[in-house]
């Protein structure tokens, strides 16, 4: 095993530096999340090739790999973009390339890695909480095509989705769609999210979904959900690590700074021994952020699950820990806005509630032992 | 040894219980128990009924308008109207200023000021910390000079809660710069109104607005508002510091969140079931409701053996320690059981007849924002690092 | 509500202390763990009184309370005392007291105040964890009486007593019985256990009880067997405060007095926090201990139960926690038998897996939410 | 990134499985899986069939007898070797005194002694704590003077692992006494059948004996068997302190402790249906299997960046106290998988072959003792309080 980047690898991970430098420093953030997501961003993030890195070459992407989108996801966990991105540059291209027709392929990647098409996980439901097999969801047979029924919760950037991934209960198995999110039917309520970015809730009231929008057969659109979920889930934890890991480095900045009875508060052993709890949990989520990576393309099916669980459920317990101890570091400025700490715990916060948090993982995890 | 709730004093939680019953205005109730927003007019419409029935001031001896009641009883006060949803009684005039003037203030002062804490006419807020001091006292910088019959006031406080509805604020100034730090430092009341204050809001993590930056540019302040002697005003800010240590534990507090943890565990499901029927889910709430047990009874017992004039350790700093950590797990069980709607943030809705769009409704709308402002509990009031270390130093001879 | 002690209670406290100092100082305790219980020592507690505690003053006791039990529970886990207790000075008398018939209260009530009588609850099965309910012990009717046929499981204590307290079906719900130890068909194996004190499995062929020795109705005996048990919660709860508060104190000690670097190791704030974390603990338990004092009485008998599992629970994460951390802070010698510090843990332990452990009173706890 | 074990090393894991499968007894496996006692000749016997494959010393150059493997192979044997219930290899011979002999030792000191450690024809023992000095080597009081061709020995070791079982010690002593305290000092080596030797055990917790005192009384040593120049034992101290950081994490401990644990869980019952398929417990599991495998990768990184140069940090000290504290962990799942059956301990049932009572077997019988056992991973190794503080201080300049 080798755990060193590649030339490109470095190169990629200093155009994530850069980026962040450039566009995410703290005041310029503050005005970001003031404004809502830019697409002159999005651009940008298209032109440095964030949106083609998941795309096969053959389809005019990059076609790199799970480290590669490890590497950007740290980047972005660092600087706490608020972007969409992990459903429309992780999820969709790699469910397309990997279980899409052709037609499909011809139709979505192109435009996926010129970053023109955004997508959204629609997945769980209202009183599904996180078990994606909870679909209450209905397609019925029409001619050529499904009608479907039902509503979907709190999608990630729901609201500002061309596309969405929605699974729904055929009566003879589950089947995984697109839907056009501008189709006749479909409702989007978005709003915002306790990090500062959206999310929405999906009504879907007899939109017609043609046969050509149907991902792999219906019927395995369970197993396909849970696919394209494990991969979020490996985005998910290797953003919460570079999250995570920058909130680490300025709670000890802040120790070594910060003066208290005419010393720095880092040369209390206690706060000392917190920082190095915190340095702790960063490695083991930075771990299992890793070795999600190594399995999350495995056709080994128990196995890409278990990782995704394992390391969602350690980004998720880490992330807290890491989120309320840098709090608890900062003191009351660590409790305002006006520090980026208090940005990355909120952040670190709904990551652990998306997609499955820790008790979730740690359950579906056990599920597999 | 008596182990049971004497039966005055269960007459008395049981007069207490029904007051707040009967009296607590519905809508009040919602907001403080649903975490919304609750507005200065709340405070002072609860404070005033409370006054009316003349309970406004339990810690303060009755010749001064208080209740005179005793620890246990203040206890049972305290604990009956958080778990019923009532708004806190702000302690800034109650528990800070009130006790200060009653014991170093004139009669003029008290005559003055007294009645109208009592009476909530007047909002106090606290000018203590200022920028980068922490709870540094001696390291003070706001300076007030004489001029004549004024004290001419130049400085910055900050965390100041709720500097923006008060009228009033009591500040530390350093009035003598040539005495050893915690010489030179005298207590003033400062009307808001003054010119040369500014104040500019803090905002929370949970988006909240509770605390200020205030800015003190030149502000007159006349002499007959000091309280006590000239450069004598750390013995007073000492004083206020150790007065209602067991008020720390929180115990209401915990008692409140627990009550609507079980609440929202019946109501929200998990695999298709209630969530207290979950199991993973119903230990935890088994161990947080054994928590707050223990946490009850050591309350209990400190205030009977402080009655017993068996005097007071370290023991507040242990109950501080104990009820931060409560409050803090019960404000991410509150969030868990919320699961996926803990994400949604709808600022609006924190505000009561909201009657707009939100995912899963205001009561989870809530939680997360009030996980987030929870963690505070363990930073203010002396962090818990310094409880620690207090509780450790009086352990361990050296 | 009043947490001093009266005069009578501080005189007992005193008592406890002196026969502590006396006769259980650490060397004394190491030759007294070689030899086992000791008959001698066991007649001075009599003489005491504190076997005659939970006797009613009309049956030649004292008609102490639960406060009393546990002042002097206190005292024996402070001292780690190792002879029998619980079972006959608390459970026994007051199960016979409160429900026992006038002839088994005249028969044993005596006896037992002037500590002539030993009892063992034997309640739990090899197959039942920590389970009352699951008995498969056989009680069949036969003239006068009942045939047992059955094992009982990790019974403290059981190969020392006289009278063995144990729950047998008799098809139309269980019953409590008293079982002369020296009956035919009783076969008691006792061992050692990790604490330094004993215990034993029985095996209960053909052991016939007559009805007498039926304590209140059959029927009534998992009833009656729960709140013995709570009984000996209470008590065992008690004696890991007295356990755990003197390791605390002894680890203060040590660090106040042990250097490294020159300097008393407790000057370092790491460990200064740590004492602080011990200490909460011990208050915790403490907390909890006398509210089961105060309920385990009560004729409410979901308070009753809910304090004991709370008080259990607490008695045995606090002493996880303080053992673990005593033993830590005491560093190489810690894990020794050298010092007290290990045997604390030990007996902690112990206390922890004795009828039902911390997990097992939470959910109990859980199912009376 | 190559995040997949490469064929060359996934072939040499399946090589040593099989070697080990094949290769250690059956009665030794038991042993250590069953966490009874392991008697001296057991180790020996493992480490014979060790040499016997060339495999007797992993960590050392091919030219001294070892097999020159990298530190991913290094890892991959320990682990297998654990996993598969092999008894560890002795570290005081082949990780401690044997780097130093190879690095410091005389042409004849090697010959000598290298190839008797692999074999295992010695059993060495090491000198280095003294009571009351803890880890602090600079206050070290055992004094050796110069008579002749011999140094006189007097003074005190203690925490001597397996000291009864020894036919030679490397002990620290001091040679001059009036340098400062980091000099003047010298490594010697000294046969334990010197007459002046005592052994003192010390027993344990759980009632085991590894560790012991050593009394030293005019113990007359050649001075030929003196490593390195004399007041030079510092740097030999130091060295000897720093090799092998990586194996502080105690992966295959894990690994072992967590197979024996997902066994037991599927044999022993809670409620009628095995622990496994218990929803608490099995979430137990899961965390702990979740930790052992970020635990695992964390070294596998740290592993594939020390040989690319990266360097390390604070990075051994993280393993050491998460290694530590999953052992922590695993022993008390193991004793809780036991139940009210982890109470009794016969302490004959810990010694293999043993066939008289015990209430519910061999193998509760001994969980009990080895959760204590497995406290002392926290101690020693420089404690977690010095790891973290190691730690803390790298990441916070000041």
């Amino acid at each position: 095993m080798d755990f060193t980047l590649n030339e490109e690898q470095q190169m990629l991970a200093d155009t994530m530096a850069r980026f962040v430098q450039n566009e995410y420093e703290f005041e310029a953030r503050r005005k970001r999340l003031a404004e809502g997501p830019s697409d002159a961003l999005a651009r940008q993030m298209a032109e440095l090739g964030l949106f083609a890195l998941n795309v096969p070459e053959a389809h005019g992407g990059i076609g790199a790999g799970a480290v590669e989108t490890l590497i950007v996801m740290e980047g972005l966990g660092r600087g706490l973009v608020i972007e969409p991105y992990v459903a429309s540059a992780v999820i969709a291209p790699r469910l397309l390339a990997t279980f899409g027709s052709e037609a499909q392929k011809d139709r979505f990647l192109g435009p996926i890695a010129e970053g023109r098409l955004r997508f959204a996980l629609a997945a769980l439901e209202p009183h599904a909480r996180y078990d994606l097999e909870n679909v209450q969801t209905h397609a019925v047979r029409r001619d050529g095509g499904w009608r479907l029924d039902g509503a979907k919760a709190v999608v990630p950037h729901g609201d500002s989705a061309d596309w969405l991934i929605v699974t729904a209960d055929t009566g003879a198995g589950v089947a995984l769609m697109l839907v056009d999110a501008k189709a006749q039917g479909v409702a989007i309520d978005g709003y915002p999210t306790l990090d500062g970015q959206r999310a929405a809730e999906i009504h879907l009231d007899g939109v017609v979904v043609d046969d050509a929008c149907v991902i792999g057969e219906p019927g395995q659109g369970l197993e396909l959900a849970d696919w394209a979920t494990d991969q979020g889930l490996a985005a998910l934890a290797a953003e919460a690590v570079g999250a995570m890991a920058k909130l680490t480095e300025l709670s000890c900045e802040h120790l070594s700074t910060r003066k208290q009875f005419g010393v720095p508060i880092g040369s209390f052993q206690a706060l000392q021994h917190r920082a190095a709890d915190m340095r702790i949990a960063v490695e083991q989520a930075r771990a299992l952020a890793l070795m999600a990576a190594a399995h999350v393309e495995s056709t080994d099916r128990a196995l890409r699950r278990r990782a995704a669980s394992a390391a969602k459920a350690m980004a998720g317990r880490s992330g807290r820990y890491v989120g309320q101890q840098a709090t608890q570091l900062h003191g009351g400025m660590g409790m305002t806005e006006e520090l980026a700490c208090g940005h990355y715990f909120k952040r670190l916060t709904a990551i652990d509630m998306t997609w499955g948090n820790t008790e979730h993982h740690v359950e579906r995890y056990g599920e597999l032992l | 040894m008596n182990l049971h709730e004497s039966p005055e004093d269960a007459a008395f939680r049981a007069e207490v219980r029904d007051f707040v019953a009967a009296q607590l205005p519905e809508d009040i109730r919602q907001k403080v128990l649903g975490f919304l927003r609750v507005p200065r007019e709340d405070y002072v419409r609860w404070q005033r009924i409370l006054a009316t029935r003349g309970w406004g001031a339990p810690g303060w001896p009755a010749e001064h308008g208080g209740c005179g009641w005793n620890a246990v009883q203040r206890n049972i006060f305290d604990e009956e109207c958080f778990t019923a949803g009532a708004p806190r009684q702000m302690p800034f005039g109650l528990a800070m200023i009130g006790p200060v003037l009653i014991k170093f203030g004139s009669d003029a002062q008290k005559a003055r000021f007294l009645p109208r804490i009592v009476a909530m006419e007047d909002w106090w807020c606290q000018g203590y910390s200022e920028p980068g001091a922490g709870s540094d006292l001696a390291s003070l910088k706001t300076r007030a000079e004489r001029d004549g019959e004024h004290y001419v006031v130049n400085g910055q406080k900050t965390w100041t809660s709720f500097a923006q509805w008060a009228n009033w604020m009591f500040a530390l100034v350093r009035t003598s710069a040539d005495a050893k730090p915690q010489r030179g430092i005298s207590l003033l009341l400062i009307p808001m109104d003054t010119p040369g204050i500014t104040v500019r809001p803090i905002r929370t993590l949970d988006g909240g607005h509770d605390v200020n930056e205030v800015f003190l540019d030149s502000v007159r302040v006349p002499v007959e508002n000091r309280v006590g002697a000239e450069n004598e005003g750390w013995a007073i800010a000492k004083y206020l510091l150790g007065h209602e240590r067991t008020a720390i534990a929180g115990l209401g507090m915990c008692k409140r969140l627990l009550r609507r943890l079980k609440e929202l565990a019946r109501t929200q499901a998990r695999h298709g079931r209630p969530l207290i029927e979950d199991p993973r889910f119903r230990d935890k709430l088994a161990r947080i409701e054994i928590d707050v047990l223990a946490h009850e009874w050591a309350l209990a017992r400190l205030i009977s053996l402080e009655r017993a004039g068996l005097g007071l350790g370290a023991e507040p700093s242990m109950l501080k320690v104990r009820g931060s950590e409560i409050q803090g797990e019960l404000g991410e069980l509150l969030m868990e059981c919320a699961g996926p709607y803990a994400v949604p943030l709808v600022e609006a809705a924190l505000e009561f007849g909201y009657d707009g769009p939100t995912p899963a409704g205001a009561e989870l709308n809530a939680l997360a924002g009030q996980y987030l402002d929870l963690r505070k509990v363990a930073i203010y009031g002396g962090t818990n690092e310094i409880q620690r270390g207090l509780i450790g130093k009086s352990l361990i001879p050296l």
